[in-house]
Parts: C-alpha cells; structure tokens; sequence
C-alpha cells in the first residue's frame, strides 16, 4: 500500500507511533502519538486526560495470572488449569450469561457470540445500561443520524442534551463538533451552541445558551418543542422549569439552522422515561427534518460499546440482549436483557469479558453472583475480577493487541497494538478461542 | 485425488458456452472444472433428470454493512416471523427481509447462488462492510464503491483534471477494496446534506458547480480510462418519483453522447425503480416500454430488474432523500445516516400491497422490463434485496417469467385500475431456461466481467446448482409451481468443488473469497495525488488518512483481481 | 424538602473526569475511591443540613445507604445531587427497569444526612455482594 | 378436564411454558401432557421432569390448566391459548397471556413484564402487581392489544396498553409512567394514581384516571369538565377534567382526569 497503516520511525530502543486511535471513550479520536521505550508507553500526545491516563497507566493495577477462587481465597493458577475449570463450569451450565463487550474488539465479541450460541445461554452488552434506550428507541421509530463528519463540516447549531462531553468526551468538542473546522464552517464563530441539562455541567459554559431542566422533566421540553417545532400553541406558561418563551427561542433557533445537531447523552437515557425520553428526542428531530436537515447522534461511552451493538445485530438481528437458549436469536427488554436476569435470579453462570458490572450495576441485581460461579477475562484487578471465581488476564485491546472498533457515530476503525503485553499474558480473542474449541468438543 | 468431484448426467444449461439443455457430465478438481477426472478416485453425483447450471450470480443485493445492519437494527418485528435454529452444522439467524450474517449466506446457497454483490459500499465505512462481508458463509464476495457524491471525485471533475479523478477512484478501490463505481442518485445526496436533492441532470448541485451529468459523465470515463471489469452502476436521479423513465433514458443516453456506442458503458440498476411515467403518484404509469425500446435500440446499456414481490420488506438505499420521501408518504419507521464527505443512506419498512394501485404498478414496470428488452443478456434478476423484496424471493420472480398463466394468477388479485396502465397483460413472452440460466447467472457474471464465474467451461469456477426439475418433462409455463419449489431448495449447491448444500439444507459451512480490483497505478502518481490530497482530506473527514484504508489482513479468503488501467 | 436533619433530593449519576481518569488506573486505589465517593450538592443545600465543607454525608434510597464526602458546588441546583458512577452509587439504585433493561440511574429521590461515619473500603462492598 | 401442574424444585432458570396451554392439551391422556417437553434454559426437558401432573376430570369438557406454586420465572403462560381457563396460584412470570385469543387466565399472585403481550381477546386477571407493558407489542413491532380485558387489583408498571388498539385494562392500584403510550382505541382505566405522562402520543382511545396524576403534558388541551365518565363495565363519578391528545400527533384522543384527586390542576379550568 502506498500510505502505510502506521509511521514507525526507529530510535535506537524507542519509537514513536502517530494516528493511533485512543481506546478511552467513543469518540476514538485517531490521531494519537505514542512514543515507546523499552516496550513501555513513555509519552502521550494529542489524547485528552482521560486518553492519555489510560495508556500511560496499562501496568498499573494489573491482573497479571489466572486465579481460581473468590476474594483472600484466591490462588494463582496455570493458563491450562484456568480453561479447564472454566469450560467445566461452563458444561455443567444451564443458563448462562454472557456479558461486557465495550471495551474489547469485534474480534472478542463474535467470538463471545459463538460462545453463547452453543451453550444456549444469553449475551448481553454494556450499552444496555447506558444507550440501551436509545437502541430502543430506534427499534420503535428509528434514528436520524449522521457520522461526525456531517456536523464538522455543516452543523450551524449544536445542541447537547443531558451529556457533558468536557468530562465525558473531552476531544469532542475541538475535534467533531463546537469548534471543529470543515468544508462550509470554519469553526467556533460559525455556530450557534447550546446545552439543555439539570446543572450547570463545564460544557454549559461554553454555550450560546444554557436551558436548565428540571430533573426528570425531559420528556415534556421535547415534547413542547415539538409543539413549537410544528407551529402549534402550548397552552401553559411553563415546561420543566424552562419559561416556554425560552423554549421557543430555542424551537426558532433550530428550525433556522441549515444544519443542525442534536448530541444527548446518558442525561436522557437513564432519567425518567428513558426509551421515551429517546423517541421524544427522535420525533422532535423528525418534525424538524420537514423544515431544514437536523440529525441526532447519541454520546456513546466506551470505545467499542457500538462496535459491540453493530456486531451482536449483524450476527443475531438484535444489537442487545439476546437469548440462546431455544437455539435461536429472541430479544425482548425486561427479559432477557442482563440486569434483569440478573434481578430475578435466572441465571446460573455469569461470564464478563471487559467489563466492570459489580462496578457499575445495581447492588441489587448483582447481589445474585454470591450464588452462581462467577468467570471474567479482564486486563486489571477490578471488583469484578476480585469476585469472580475464575479469572484470567488478557491484554488491553488498542495498545497490547490490534481490533476492529466502531466510533460513535459507527464509523469502523481498525486498532494497532503497541506494545506487547507484559508476558504470558494473551488477547481475549486467544483465550475465548480456547475455550470455544473445548466447549465445541464436549457439547 | 482430493476434492474430486464428477457430476453424472445432468441436464446442463451453460448458455455461455452455447450449451442448452445437454445431458452431459461434468468434472471438478480442486475447486474448478476440467475437462476429465479419473472417475474410480472421484465422489460422484447422479444428476439424471436433474437441471444443472453454473452457481447463481447477484449483481445488486445489499447483504452487508452499515446500511444492512441499522436495516436489522430498525426491524425486531421482520426477525421474530422468521428464524433459523442452529443445527449440528449450521448457525442460528433471523430476519425475512434484513437477515443476519449467517442466514444470509445459508439462504443464497439454498437457493444454489454462490456469488452476490453487496451494491453500495461507502468507502469510510467500508471496514464495516467487510467485517459482516466475513461472517457470511459460503458465497463468494465484492462490493461496489459509492462515488457519486463523493466531495474529491466531484471536485477534480469539475475542475477538469480527469486523471486525477481517474487516480483518486482507483485508489479509493483499492484502499477499499472495492470491484467498482458505484453512483447513488448523483449530486442528489450531496443536496441531502443540506436536507435538499437534485431533480434534474442538469441541475447545479449545491456549492459544488457541477452537474449528475457530469458526474456520471467523468465516472464512466474513469471507469473506462481504469480498465475496470464491470461498467459504472447506476441508481439514477429521481429514483422512486413519478416520471423519472425519462431521467433514465437521459442519464443512459449521455454517456452514450459522449462516448459513443460498440461497448457496454453503463449499468442502470433496479430499474424498475427508476421506470415510471405519470406526472403523479395518482396518475402513475407504467415506463417501461420506453425504457425497453431504448434498450433494444442501442448496445451500451445494461439493466437489473429491481423486482417487486407483495410482500413486508424493507427499504434501504444510499439516496437519503429518497427514503425520507418514502418516510413522508408512509409515516412509520426512519432512519437516516448521513455519511461525511460520500453519500448518504436511509432506511424505511414496507409493506408492497396487491391492492394498492401504486405497488401493482411497481410490480409490472419489473416484468415488463424483462419481458420487454430482447436481449437477454443485458437484463439481470434482481429485487434490489431488500428493497423490493428479499433475494429468496427469487424463484417466484423466475416463475413470472416462465409463465405467463403465473403471472396471470397474480393479475387477478391485484388492483385493477392500475394494470389498465401497464403492458404487462398483453405480454405472452415466456422466458425458457436458457434465458434464465443468462438473467440469474451467464449475464451478471459477464456483465461484472468475471472470468470463472457464470459459466461451466473449463477453467471455471466450480460453482455449480442443480435442481431436482427435469427441464425436459417438465413444462415451465403449466407447472411453474414445480418449477419455483425446486428452484427454492437446490438438490445440491456446490462451491468452489465443495458439496455445501443438498436437498435444500445446508451440509458444510465453509467461507467464501472476497473479490476485489487492484488497479495497479503506478505508485509514484498515487503519493504524489494523496500528497496534495491529504490536508484537505484530514480537514473534511473525521478520521486521519492513515486510518481509512481496510487493511488487507481485515478480509477473509482474499481473492484481488489485477487490472491493467490505461494511466 | 427537608425533615429534620433530613434533606430529600433527587440524585443524579454521570461520569466525572476524575472518575473517568482513575479507574483505568485501578478500582482498589485510592484515587478512584476518591473519585467516586463523593457527591456534589448546592451549598445552600449544605448549609440548611449544617455539614462543613468536607463533611462526609450518608445517602439512602429504599436499596441501601451510603458514606460520600459531601462538595460545594454552585452549578448544581438545590435540590439535586451528583454522584459519580460507581460501586458506591449502584448500592442505593434500584435493580428494576421497567421492562427497559436500564435501571433509572439518574433521577432517584435520596435523602440525605451528615454522616459521622468514614469513606467505605471498597473491597469489604465487594466481598458484601459476593456473599461474604 | 383439570390438569394441575405442581414444581418438583422451584425454578433457577428461565422456563417457557408456552406448550402448556388449554388448546395444546385438549384431548391429551395424562401420559401425553407428562411427555410434552419445554425448554428449561438451555435444556429439553420432559415434563414429568420437572413438574408433579395431576389430572382430574371434574369441570367438564373444557380443559382448565392450573400452576401451584412460584412461577416467577416462567415465560408465556397461556400464550396463544383461545379457550379453556389458566389458573396461577402463585406469581406468573414474563409475557403471560401474550397473543392471547380466547379464554380466561387468573392470576393469584403477580406478573413480572409484557402481560397480555399484543393480545386479541380473552380475559385476564391478576390479583396481585403486574410489571410494565401491559398489552403492548413486542418492542420494535406497533400492533399492540386488540381486544380483550385485563384487570389487575394491585398496581402496574410503566407503558401499559402501548399501541393499543381496541379492548380494555383496568389497573386497581397505581400505575406508572406513560399508560396508554402511543394509543390508538380502546379503554385504560386506572383507579389508583399514575405517575405521570399519561396517554403520550395518543392518536385516539380514553385512558381514565381516578387517583392522582403528576402533570398533564404539555402536548393535551382541557376540553371540558364532566361529571361522570363511561368506564368499562360501569360509570365512574368524578368530577373529571377531560383532554384532548396528543396534539403534536394530531391525536382525537381523550384523557380523562379526576378533578377531586387532582387540586393542583385547577389552573386548567381558566383556559375553559
């Protein structure tokens, strides 16, 4: 190929790698410098804090053997003995459940689902604890959408909702959105920017107008938008807190920008309503679309969170969420989506590869894994590695091994390794690998 | 001798080679037909009585990407009537018209296809395309490239520097592994960026002084200055509007003004689509004779025919505003992804009615297209799966035109007023089976230039259906039901010399090869373009250069193709 | 509203830089309990339950009660508190859904008291999950 | 016929039920119901395996199926049944009663999500809570209850009668967020309070609320105030306020609003 995939220019023991895509959040932003010395990550350019403490902190932390085992009974065991028990565990399963899939590659997640479908278990991704109702949404009325592009070279107004990318999604800002320069915007002063939140979050200080919302009162200041959006009249003085004479100017503002750009985060997602919240948004985005070109793009969190929703659908029709256990793909939220299962006790194995959910799931659903075996492939010690039963370290994902990932507007991107892992240590897809073909031998 | 194969007796149909209903054997090692095995060391199929032709070839289905799965995505409903359990051998899947990976794979070869051609790649998403590209089993794979909105493309065109369009496109196939141009409603979606279209082919597309003539003009020169195999594939402007058989034929004819006749120059795709007169939705006619009269009289136009079926489909394409029209007029489900720089793409669900007057049009300007044009070689089965029906939709289609009583059967059902304006009653046509051993195979292959594909010569590919029909006893146009049964389920599929399905089921799930064109350029021009490319390029994508090429350790099976371009 | 030395609000989760940065670095270092621990209130909100700055404060739902360090902040308004995602939050979140899949993480009323208890080992939560 | 179907151990995975249902059994010995197999998780499983059957042959003709004990995890109870009676004694489980035709199922304890999933008639009757989306389709398909009643005496939970068409649901206790979402016919009546957001995106039907309701979404306009209202089997007193919606889906709707329970939206009656 004419421009090689990577720049690698050779200093005696240290190199520097350019455009290497940052496995922090979902905006994947891939023009990150990485200087190596002595295979450790010594220096970090272009990433934002929350990049760069991630690559500079891989070997902290660590998990670095397999250990069989809960808690202070945990003992160090061989790779071959670690697969033993966990395909043993996995054989003796009736129902068990697959979950994580953010924070590794496409590679790791069709394997995962390979795995599922022939133990006739249930597969779940992170995204259904933050993007989850977006998904949903879409299922009921469909997203309007662009890739991030579109916005850096046309959106004359952008409008974050119920997200704070200056925490969240540091880069965004500079490179996709406010002050991004493109084709027919030449950056900041081109735009129109406003942030719709409970508080006043950092990125609200950066906007054109600030409209704080009550909490939980989304769904009425979208649906009163779209009121005001179709020219009809709001028979109160108030929606959420918001004066309507303040939501009409933001209704104005909207329907007179040629390109306009609705970002919303978990700040809608996981508050009063949730789904709803979503098709609010959707159909506020749809009534605009009969005036100008408006597009709705969701704040994904994980690097690969919505590579996990483009695989899972691809392979099973449903980007969450799925069931095995009859043979075949079914979905339904409620059912068979994990915090549910989970809450009523259903399963009798849970499975986490790359992610935290002792962490980051209600206590009360997670209570029930001090009933059933516990397994995690995780590159560090997290509270869900020191709970597991079984748990075998693999390398990071987009430093210590190559994948494919998709951004948060779904654009494919193909991650590079770095480093090597610290020895002994494999990718996911090695060791799923492993247990796949032990299982495939026994079921 | 491994992977030797000998099938005995078949009643073979390879138009290519001028064969047409000859009982004859054929044999396979490793993986491609030569002229004799030693039959004692060979497995050996008895295909007496059986209907043999080479493996099925789909020019223009949307199987994969990023556009295929928001398809998925937006339609639990469509899965949960139609799912496939896992077996012993085969994966679990589901979806009737937007299905999954696996299924997709299991169905064409069900049906004995072995090659389809995923129709509208955009390049910045093209590593998603091949990633689902990989997970389908079984059939062989390519994709074509969109460009006609595409910002470099339409910039070096309308400042004259064709070559370096000319450089621009190749590399971008090879960057992405493309087989070739493909052209959305061009300019139009570029509009669409600004929530507009373009309706004319004259009509100036917004900031970028240029015109869909000049579009499709430069981009048919490219493509015949790169040598490329198949001709530019064209989704033309006002598709799915009223009246627009007259921006066909003008769109066809262009090309045809510039460059003259003697060769084929362009690929008009899911005509049908694009095959309507009648001023109004209300008014709407039937176009297709026009469209086919043109065809007849001229040599450098080829068609696939974009086939309703009354069924609940789904809708998707490239061209953005044409499914928010869809959207305005259905009201239901929406999606829009707009992608920076290249095209556009939206999804609608449908639901394709017999007693509606405007689906009962759509469903004849399909047949008549094929009935209508003489030749059949430059007219190829499609539904444009989905969007005008799924590709196992595809032996109803063949008994259409095998029977005219089938297609009487239909008539009698659907909505009467609208086939007053339609031809299609008075068409007694039937198509034979050689003429559907060209429109489903020969054809396809010859007109996207594969070599080994389409035919059953020696040399070939070993891609092979055979049918349990015996095209000697049995009359198509009586027994067209027989004929769509065993058209549906293959007595075998063989693939690349392999027995993957028999009797309708799948029996060894194997990958296919991914097809693509390398243009070889010479380097130095392609460094030297991208050189001067590479600030604007980081300036209006999202993502570095660096990273938006698929890299070739991505695909599975790769199966490049080397062309020679006149650069 | 407040009742006594209680104060009811409505508790709000999100991502915090700080919270962002730590646990690539580790879940069982301090730095990370540090940044999860801790809720953000209006200081008026502080000022009515009397807690200095630097006050620890416990905040139950009907799930279960928790010890964070309480901190001014001006941008929020009264009434509403924030918390970052983490351990500590997801014990007083409630595990329905309401057939979504998604538990209601943002928007929960809690209610609020000084606390004279200290900042929880993280470890000792775990090992409470996981039935020890 | 009554065929009573007892655990031998309660339940640790998922188990669908959906075989067991008066239409399937109909005519079958008792060695043919034990043989009938149903998915346990991932595993075929005979169901002698896992239940105690008995079979008696008062009631009659008609096949009445009852559940003893805890089905909390069961999935499809009564699903697609047309005739013939279901009786839980216990809680229910998921999608009980879903594209239900015909038929009466009694529920003594509660239901979890999806109860009367897109059901076509019968009746249905929880006596203790049932979870969110009841009557509605399955996520991404819009063809939700068409006919039928569903009483629930304790309280419900978010969305309940989604893309409803026609029938009835009548909910004793309290109701959560968005009854009647995206309604297109038919009749809700909540006796208890609701929490708001109360027949969002209606095109047509009535949603009656007798206890409290959050706030009216700015998408209705107050009609009228009228004394009693039409519920499903009876009139019900109020005063009420009535609204129309959803205006921004251009929706003939009604929603009915107990004006006693409701001081707070006395501001309405200005605009009349």
């Amino acid at each position: 190929m004419i421009i090689p995939s990577i720049v690698v220019e050779e200093k005696a023991a240290e190199y520097t790698i350019e455009d290497v895509i940052c496995p922090f959040c979902g905006c994947c932003c891939d023009d990150i410098i990485v200087s190596v010395k002595d295979g450790r990550i010594i220096d970090v350019r272009n990433a934002c804090t929350l990049g760069a403490s991630k690559f500079l902190h891989i070997d902290e932390g660590r998990l670095l053997k397999p250990k069989i085992g809960r808690f202070e009974s945990a003992r160090e065991a061989s790779l071959s003995e670690a697969i033993e028990t966990v395909v043993g565990l996995l054989k003796d399963s009736y129902y068990p459940l697959f979950y994580g899939w953010a924070c590794t590659s496409c590679e790791a997640i069709l394997l995962g689902l390979d795995l599922a479908e022939i133990l006739g278990g249930a597969i779940d991704n992170t995204s259904i604890v933050c993007h989850g109702p977006t998904i949903l949404a879409g299922q009921d009325l469909g997203l309007i959408t662009a890739t991030l592009g579109q916005v850096k070279n046309r959106a004359d107004l952008i409008v974050f909702w119920g997200c704070n990318p200056l925490e969240a999604h540091p880069r965004h800002i500079a490179r996709y959105s406010v002050s991004s320069k493109g084709r027919f915007i030449s950056g900041r002063r081109d735009r129109k920017v406003v942030v719709v939140d409970v508080r006043r979050t950092n990125t609200a200080r950066i906007a054109d107008l600030f409209i704080e919302v009550k909490p939980g009162y989304d769904y009425e200041v979208l649906s009163a938008l779209k009121m005001l959006v179709r020219d009809l009249d709001l028979e109160v003085d108030e929606v959420g807190g918001i004066p309507v004479s303040k939501l009409e100017e933001l209704a104005d503002m909207m329907v007179e920008a040629r390109f306009g750009a609705l970002f919303f985060g978990t700040g809608l997602t996981m508050s009063r309503g949730r789904d709803k919240n979503i098709e609010a948004a959707i159909e506020l985005v749809r009534c605009l679309n009969f005036k100008t070109k408006f597009v709705l793009i969701p704040m994904r969190g994980h690097f690969n969170v919505t590579g996990a929703n483009e695989a899972f659908t691809w392979r099973t029709g449903y980007p969450v969420s799925i069931d095995f256990s009859q043979g075949y793909p079914r979905y339904l939220p409620g059912e068979t989506t994990a915090v549910d299962i989970l809450r009523r006790g259903e399963c009798d194995l849970f499975f986490v590869v790359a992610s935290d959910p002792i962490s980051h799931m209600p206590r009360r659903a997670v209570e029930h894994l001090s009933n059933i075996p516990v397994i995690t492939l995780d590159p560090k010690l997290t509270p869900t590695v020191y709970l597991s039963d079984v748990a075998i370290p693999v390398a990071y994902t987009g430093i210590e091994v190559d994948g494919s990932v998709y951004r948060m507007d779904t654009v494919p991107l193909r991650m590079r390794k770095i480093v090597d892992p610290p020895p002994g240590i494999l990718p996911d897809t090695e060791i799923l690998r492993m247990i796949l073909e032990k299982v495939r031998g026994c079921v | 001798m491994k992977d030797a194969l000998l099938i005995r007796n078949g009643v073979v149909y390879d138009p290519m080679n001028g064969v047409e209903g000859e009982v004859m054997d054929i044999a396979i090692k490793d993986g491609v037909i030569v002229e004799a095995i030693d039959e004692r060391k060979a497995k050996v199929i008895d295909a007496s009585g059986m209907l043999v032709m080479p493996g099925g070839v789909d020019i223009h289905s949307h199987i994969a990407g990023s556009k295929s799965n928001i398809g998925r995505l937006l339609r639990p409903e469509d899965h949960r009537r139609s799912y496939e359990p896992k077996t012993a051998l085969t994966r679990s899947g589901v979806g009737h018209s937007v299905p999954s990976t696996k299924t997709t794979g299991y169905r064409y070869a069900r049906m004995g296809y072995t090659t389809v051609f995923e129709a509208a790649s955009p390049p910045l998403k093209q590593k998603h395309t091949w990633e689902e590209l990989n997970d389908i089993p079984i059939i062989d794979k390519a994709t074509l490239t969109v460009m006609g909105n595409n910002w470099f493309i339409m910039d070096f065109i309308s400042q004259g520097r064709i070559e370096d369009a000319a450089i621009y496109a190749a590399w971008l196939l090879k960057a992405t592994k493309g087989y070739g141009i493909k052209i959305v409603n061009p300019g139009g979606v570029e509009a669409w960026g600004w929530g507009g279209n373009v309706y004319d082919l004259d009509e100036l597309v917004p900031y970028f002084g240029i015109t869909p003539r000049e579009i499709v003009e430069g981009l048919c020169k490219i493509n015949s200055m790169l040598n490329l195999p198949h001709t530019i594939h064209v989704h033309v402007n006002r598709l799915g509007m009223p009246n627009n058989c007259w921006t066909t034929l003008r769109t066809a004819h262009t090309v045809r003004k510039a460059f003259g006749g003697g060769k084929l120059l362009i690929h008009i795709t899911h005509c049908q689509f694009s095959g309507y007169a009648g001023s109004t939705w209300t008014t709407l006619r039937s176009g297709a004779e026009y469209i086919a009269k043109y065809v007849n009289s001229v040599d450098h136009i080829s068609l696939d025919m974009g086939q309703v079926v009354f069924t609940d489909t789904t809708t998707m394409t490239g061209d953005g505003p044409l499914e928010f029209r869809l959207f305005q007029s259905l009201a239901g489900k929406w999606a829009n992804a707009d992608v920076e720089v290249e095209t556009g793409a939206g999804i609608v669900p449908i639901r394709y009615s017999r007693r509606s007057y405007v689906g009962t049009i759509q469903w004849a300007v399909g047949l008549e297209l094929a009935l209508l044009v003489n030749d059949p070689w430059r007219i190829v089965l499609t539904t444009d799966h989905p969007n005008g029906g799924p590709f196992t939709a595809y032996p109803r289609v063949i008994s259409w035109l095998m029977s005219s009583k089938a297609r009487s059967k239909v008539m009698e059902r659907v909505n009467r007023r609208a086939l007053k304006y339609t031809a299609l009653p008075s068409i007694d046509r039937e198509y034979t089976f050689t003429d559907i051993a060209i429109v489903t195979r020969a054809a396809p292959a010859k007109l996207l230039g594969l070599k080994r594909k389409g035919h059953l010569g020696v040399g070939a590919d070993a891609d092979i259906a055979i049918y349990d029909l015996d095209p000697r006893k049995v009359d198509p146009s009586v027994d067209y039901r027989r004929v769509r049964r065993a058209l549906r389920r293959a007595a075998y599929t063989i693939k690349g010399g392999r027995i993957v399905v028999v009797k309708g089921e799948v029996v060894e799930d194997i990958p296919g090869r991914s097809i693509w064109v390398d243009v070889d350029i010479p380097e130095d021009k392609v460094e030297e373009l991208l050189r001067e490319v590479k600030p604007r390029f980081e300036e209006f994508y999202t993502v570095k250069l660096r990273n938006y090429p698929v890299p070739e350790d991505m695909i599975l099976n790769p199966s490049p193709i080397k062309i020679n371009p006149s650069i | 509203m407040s009742c006594g030395d209680r104060l009811k609000v409505v508790l709000i989760t999100g991502r915090s830089i700080k919270q962002g940065k730590s646990k690539d670095v580790g879940k069982f270092f301090d730095e990370y309990r540090e940044a999860i621990a801790v809720c953000e209130m209006n200081p008026t909100d502080m000022e009515t339950l009397s807690i200095p700055e630097g006050g620890y404060i416990d905040v139950s739902s009907p799930y279960g009660s928790i010890t964070v360090l309480a901190k001014p902040s001006p941008d929020i308004p009264s009434g509403v508190v924030f918390i970052p995602y983490g351990i500590l939050v997801n014990t007083i979140i409630p595990p329905d859904t309401d057939g979504t899949g998604i538990p209601r993480s943002k928007g929960l009323e809690v209610w609020i008291t000084p606390s004279a208890k200290h900042l929880p080992d993280l470890k000792f939560i775990v090992k409470s999950i996981g039935g020890v | 016929m009554r065929i009573t179907f007892k655990p031998l151990t309660p339940f640790k995975v998922p188990v669908d039920l959906s075989p067991i249902t008066p239409d399937n059994l109909e005519g079958m010995d008792i060695g043919e119901v034990k043989s009938l197999q149903v998915w346990v998780g991932s595993k075929r499983k005979r169901i002698d395996e896992i239940f105690l059957v008995e079979l008696s042959e008062d009631g009659g003709e008609e096949v009445a199926i009852v559940f003893m004990g805890d089905f909390g995890k069961a999935r499809g109870i009564g699903s697609r049944m047309s005739k013939g009676s279901i009786t839980v004694k216990g809680s229910g489980g998921l999608r009980v009663g879903e594209y239900m035709r015909g038929g009466t199922i009694v529920v003594e304890g509660d239901v979890d999500h999806w109860l009367g999933m897109a059901m076509r008639g019968g009746s249905i009757h929880v006596k203790g809570s049932a979870g969110s989306y009841v009557g509605a389709p399955p996520k991404g398909s819009s063809k939700g209850m068409r006919g039928g009643s569903i009483i629930i005496d304790g309280d419900a939970g978010e969305c309940i009668g989604a893309y409803m068409r026609d029938g009835s649901i009548e909910v004793k206790g309290n109701v959560g967020l968005f009854p009647g979402l995206r309604m297109l016919g038919g009749t809700i009546v909540v006796y208890g309070n609701c929490m708001g957001r109360a027949a969002a995106r209606m095109k047509d039907g009535r949603v009656i609320i007798l206890g409290s309701i959050g706030s009216i979404l700015p998408t209705f306009q107050i009609e009228e105030i009228r004394p009693s209202v039409r519920g499903v089997r009876e009139r019900l007193e109020g005063p009420f306020y009535v609204f129309q919606g959803d205006l921004s889906e251009d929706g003939k709707g009604r929603l009915f609003v107990s004006k006693p329970s409701n001081p707070e939206l006395a501001f309405f009656e200005k605009l009349l």
